[in-house]
């Protein structure tokens, strides 16, 4: 009698997500004795209904974790998908931006949330910059290389596993440059895997078991990235007329899952915890995150 | 027609913005080859736009009937109507999922509750508009407020309705496609975020096409029901059973 | 026994009526005649109770409660325009709560006693003016009540199918027991119908007249050349001028 | 106010999900204590509302007008009203941001979109519901189809332009909200995605509460004006100027 | 002159006239009168042009071109309900151009010699039976054009103000120089007006009888007493009563 686990998603399926539906499809989670069904999420929700129950899994970040945490919502981290934070700054070729304080002068697209900005402001200030000389203008999350094409903006925050794939793949011709080059506090973990604490706590055989097979998941995708790619591709139907696009999203990010496949999925707690005293010391959060453990090694055994 | 062509045009010469508005020929030529998948895809929207438009429009009128009967239900629930429109529903998207589980329900809640507003407000204008002494004339009968409903606010809020209909109808597509944004593995909306997110958006406008065509469609079929909803207005004599 | 005392009635601040006394008798016929917007049909509305009586008081056999024992046949026709003929002649007995087969026995009988069967099942729309009117008629007949308030019943209706109902109406309403008070502004139906014609005058509007009439032995054929009626009819349009 | 009562025992006692769902208390306190915030983000919304909806009523009737003069434009412009309809505003949002700029030109157009629909809706059909006789006797004076509208069928449509103002009010605040979501630094849909983010539940459902007493607000003005549209209905007499 | 050749109109597929031939001269004043439902109205929408001739013609001094020339006033009176009694009887003149201060004066002018001054600013539904046709009657003498159709104009009103319009009509029509083809179904209002007496009868309604009359030096009031009339009363009842 297989147990039902239900996993939300962050968003709709892509190459973070390869490992979840190799781990599916490869009967990883059924070797583990459990059902899984993975699911799309409402928008921006998943990690409230973690929190609540709903899902015993899902997708979440560490910087939008952050409030969620400080509100009392009981999640933990129990792995992250990718070994460091691969987002970064976008840029048009054009306006010839390859580091912050180049910044200076251009449109950036925002979708306008404190702790992007904070960031912004501090690998832009690490390098004695004035952040106040970049202007900001609105941006959908979503459609940042869109707003790049069509110069709606210069700038923007993507990461680089799909929108600055894309970018390429389309033909826009841009410059890139990571966060956590300028800052080593801003290496914080994205995406991660969060569960809900009651979860946790009441069946922590059971999560190990699923972890440790979404981890195998992942490693399988590390070692077989054609064969990954067509798994998902069958799961998110909608992409297989970019088969190349998705396949060479594959390669880049299998090498960002992690430098040593045997240690996908660890944290590390200095890296965590210097990100949330950031936040907490630059005014991001109300509460020191650091002072209760909201993740955990201890599910991916070893 | 016109329009389109001068569309093509200007998507082939490159004055539209880049990506995101695909020439027609593009959009027709990705409806064609993505038949398998938007059809697919369609099967789950068009049962929940069904399922919430029947809904909406059964409920539309159970509610009507009964805030027209029940006076005090009128004012309690017609504020609430408001309310249920002013709420945006992705703010309280994780809390729908959390009653209503990932499947259809949700999302059919949703279409119901877009496609039962219009509707109740045209037909309770409906009841308000009826004639006055047509009403006082059934009262002499010695009708209660049932039977006025029935003989003579029902039937002159008809029209009033199928203006209603007019506009649900419009919506129910739509509002089925947004509703998958809940969540969800099948259907029109997770086919279309998931094509703009992987910059097809030739594929988003083949949804769009689609959904327009379906919305169209349905309105033409609404416009050919009203022959049949007010046949007073259309006939000089009413065709009983039998007759030749 | 119908009885009006002492009735008034404003709309807004103008007085519309004042002092109305009638007394109708189980059986009578009682006729008002009276200028245009003097307040006749206010006055039906009154008794019917679509309208309450700001003075005096109106009581059915003693008791003020009116409702439902009395059909009225409005002045406008208000044929309901989503029925059909047939389907508005029932609608009065299908509210009383007989069922739809009663009802519509009774329609079709109705409809045969005023040759009006062809036309059962069309909408009112495609009806004359004059068609309509009998048609309401029917829908009133069809109340079967004992009290009867008639609003200008026959005013649509040529010489000859007019002559045809009140001969029916004299008929049926023995037949029926029927008491009745009708609005007329025709000075001839009011003689031929009543036992008792009212003229109700002024603004506002008052009874300044009550004329006893009896040509019931009378052949409606021929009534309207007798000395008598003749008479009858110059003194009440007299009255009716003076002012 | 029962359902209030209820609803606050209910999360209190903690049937409700923690988190997401916060007890009227809260968010009352919300919105008081965050009252200034409220205040400077309900501005922009607001203007975007009441633009969006004025221009909105003042295209329906401009569009409605001239789509019964020329009979080949509303042939040719109701289907496309109809599509406007069925197309996701999150799809079509960069084309907006990316042609109109990201000040409240695209919010405003989105409500203008949003609120035209259900009032063009119901004037065409209370134009086509005009007495025909009403209309014949018109011509026979001689009337042109210009006369014809402005006599008969604009003030017969008044009704069902009511039933659609109402639908459309109902919808101009939410719209406003949900077109912040556009992108922009100012209103309340901004703040409400900011307050979700920052997982203040209590705060987003003060901007939801705010918007659905601000639309109640509105729909009470609807009927309140109800009158002065048609004072035939509820006047025996025309008032005119300098008569007591 | 308005001149109906072998005019015939079906319903669907019911024949309700046939063969109707009707010369109006200028300045004549001709009366329709025949059972309820026969196809009077029908004929005035016929030539009015509402509905279309399916058979024979209808012309106006020679040209089909007939909207536009002439005043039409419906059985139903049509009154507009979101217009006041005097906007309804500005309306035509609206419609035809005139500026809204003449047409309100010229509104007024008509208020005032039907004494229905008071009135002007009410809305329609607020006034009784026959005081909605007198509206309607004004308005359509605001058409102000030299051809009349007049369907059942006074049907609605008592005894001594239809006199009075009677008397007005009279008056009017010789300073005015209309013509008008009227339909009733009072034998004496056809009388007391017209120059000629047509009847239709039958199914489908054909043109049975016609009676030239002249009544018109006699005095209104004492006029329905004289065995003259009386007899010519009695010929067309006994015509309408054949069937
Ligand atoms: N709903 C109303 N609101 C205001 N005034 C009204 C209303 N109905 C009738 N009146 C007024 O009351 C008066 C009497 O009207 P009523 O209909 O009773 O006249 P009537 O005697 O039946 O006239 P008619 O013979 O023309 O039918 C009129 O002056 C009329 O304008
Ligand atoms: N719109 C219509 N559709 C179908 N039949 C109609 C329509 N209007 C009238 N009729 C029919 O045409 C016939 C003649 O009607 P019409 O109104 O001309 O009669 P009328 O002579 O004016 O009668 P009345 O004296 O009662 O007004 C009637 O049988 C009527 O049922
Ligand atoms: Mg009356
Ligand atoms: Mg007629």
């Amino acid at each position: 009698q297989a147990s039902q686990i239900e996993f939300i998603l962050d968003w709709v399926p892509n190459t973070n997500h390869t490992g979840l539906y190799v781990a599916l499809e490869k009967g990883y989670f059924e070797e583990a004795g459990v059902e899984v069904t993975i699911r799309r999420p409402p928008e921006g929700s998943t990690t409230e209904l973690v929190g609540l129950g709903q899902a015993q899994f899902g997708i979440s970040f560490q910087d939008s974790l952050a409030t969620r945490l400080a509100g009392g919502l009981p999640v933990t981290a129990v792995a992250t998908i990718i070994e460091h934070n691969t987002s970064g700054i976008i840029a048009r070729e054009d306006s010839q931006i390859t580091k912050p304080v180049e910044m200076e002068g251009h449109t950036y697209g925002t979708w306008n949330d404190p702790i992007e900005l904070g960031m912004l402001e501090h690998i832009i200030n690490n390098e004695g910059g004035d952040y106040s000389q970049i202007e900001l203008v609105p941006n959908q999350a979503d459609n940042s290389i869109v707003g790049l094409a069509n110069s709606m903006f210069e700038s923007a925050w993507v990461y680089y596993a799909w929108d600055g794939m894309m970018a390429e793949s389309q033909g826009v011709s841009t410059n890139f440059f990571y966060f956590r080059d300028y800052a080593e506090e801003l290496d914080f973990y994205s995406p991660i895997i969060i569960a809900n604490n009651d979860y946790l706590a009441n069946s922590p055989e059971e999560a190990t078991q699923v972890v440790q097979a979404i981890k195998r998941g992942y490693q399988y995708a590390i070692e077989n990235p054609e064969e990954a790619t067509d798994i998902l591709l069958k799961h998110a139907p909608e992409l297989e007329g970019q088969r190349d696009f998705v396949l060479a999203s594959q390669e880049w990010i299998n090498e960002a899952y992690t430098s040593n496949p045997e240690q996908w999925g660890y944290i590390d707690e200095e890296r965590w915890n210097a990100f949330y005293t950031w936040l907490y010391e630059s005014n991001l959060t109300e509460v020191d995150l650091t002072q209760e453990s909201y993740f955990t090694n201890e599910f991916l055994g070893e | 027609m016109g329009l389109l062509l001068l569309w093509e045009v200007a998507a082939r010469v490159g004055w539209l913005p880049e990506f995101i508005i695909p020439a027609p020929s593009d959009v027709l030529i990705a409806l064609w080859q993505d038949r398998e998948n938007l059809w697919m895809n369609s099967r789950v929207t068009l049962i929940q736009a069904f399922i919430g438009l029947a809904l909406g429009i059964f409920l539309a009128f159970f509610l009507a009937i009964i805030m027209d009967v029940i006076p005090w239900l009128n004012r309690a629930l017609y504020p609430m109507l408001v309310v249920t429109q002013t709420i945006p529903t992705v703010a309280i998207a994780p809390i729908l999922v959390l009653w209503l589980g990932y499947d259809m329900t949700p999302k059919i809640v949703l279409v119901i509750l877009t496609t039962l507003f219009p509707i109740i407000i045209s037909i309770l204008n409906g009841f308000a508009n009826a004639d006055k002494d047509a009403i006082q004339l059934l009262q002499l009968m010695g009708a209660n407020r049932w039977q006025i409903l029935r003989h003579v606010k029902l039937p002159s809020s008809m029209s009033f309705f199928l203006s209603g209909l007019k506009v649900s109808v419009s919506y129910a597509f739509v509002s089925s496609v947004v509703a998958e944004w809940l969540g969800g593995f099948e259907g029109l909306g997770v086919y279309m975020i998931q094509t703009k997110r992987a910059f097809a958006y030739d594929k988003m406008f083949a949804v769009i096409v689609l959904i327009s065509l379906l919305s169209l469609f349905f309105m033409g079929v609404v416009s050919y029901i009203e022959k049949y909803l007010t046949p007073w207005r259309f006939n000089q004599k009413k065709k009983i059973r039998g007759e030749k | 026994m119908l009885s009006i005392q002492d009735v008034g009635f404003r709309y807004g601040d103008r007085q519309v009526l004042k002092n109305i006394n009638i007394q109708l008798q189980k059986g009578e016929t009682v006729a008002i005649i009276g200028p245009s917007g003097v307040g006749k049909t206010t006055l039906f509305n009154l008794i019917a109770g679509i309208i309450d009586a700001q003075q005096g008081q109106i009581e059915l056999d003693g008791s003020k409660e009116i409702k439902g024992k009395i059909s009225y046949m409005l002045q406008k026709d208000m044929l309901y325009p989503h029925y059909t003929v047939i389907e508005n002649i029932m609608l009065p007995r299908i509210i009383q709560g007989e069922s739809k087969k009663h009802a519509q026995e009774h329609a079709l009988e109705l409809l045969d006693i005023f040759q009006f069967k062809e036309w059962a099942n069309y909408y009112p729309h495609a009806l004359s003016g004059g068609m309509r009117q009998r048609v309401a008629f029917m829908r009133t007949a069809a109340f079967d009540r004992p009290w009867l308030l008639l609003d200008e019943a026959f005013s649509a209706l040529d010489a000859i199918t007019r002559r045809q109902l009140h001969q029916w109406f004299k008929n049926y309403r023995e037949k029926m027991g029927w008491s009745s008070l009708i609005i007329t502004h025709d000075v001839d139906e009011a003689l031929i119908l009543s036992d008792r014609v009212y003229i109700i005058k002024g603004q506002p509007g008052e009874i300044t007249f009550e004329l006893p009439v009896d040509f019931k032995g009378f052949d409606v054929e021929k009534i309207i050349f007798e000395p008598e009626f003749i008479e009858a009819k110059r003194q009440l349009l007299n009255e009716l001028k003076e002012s």
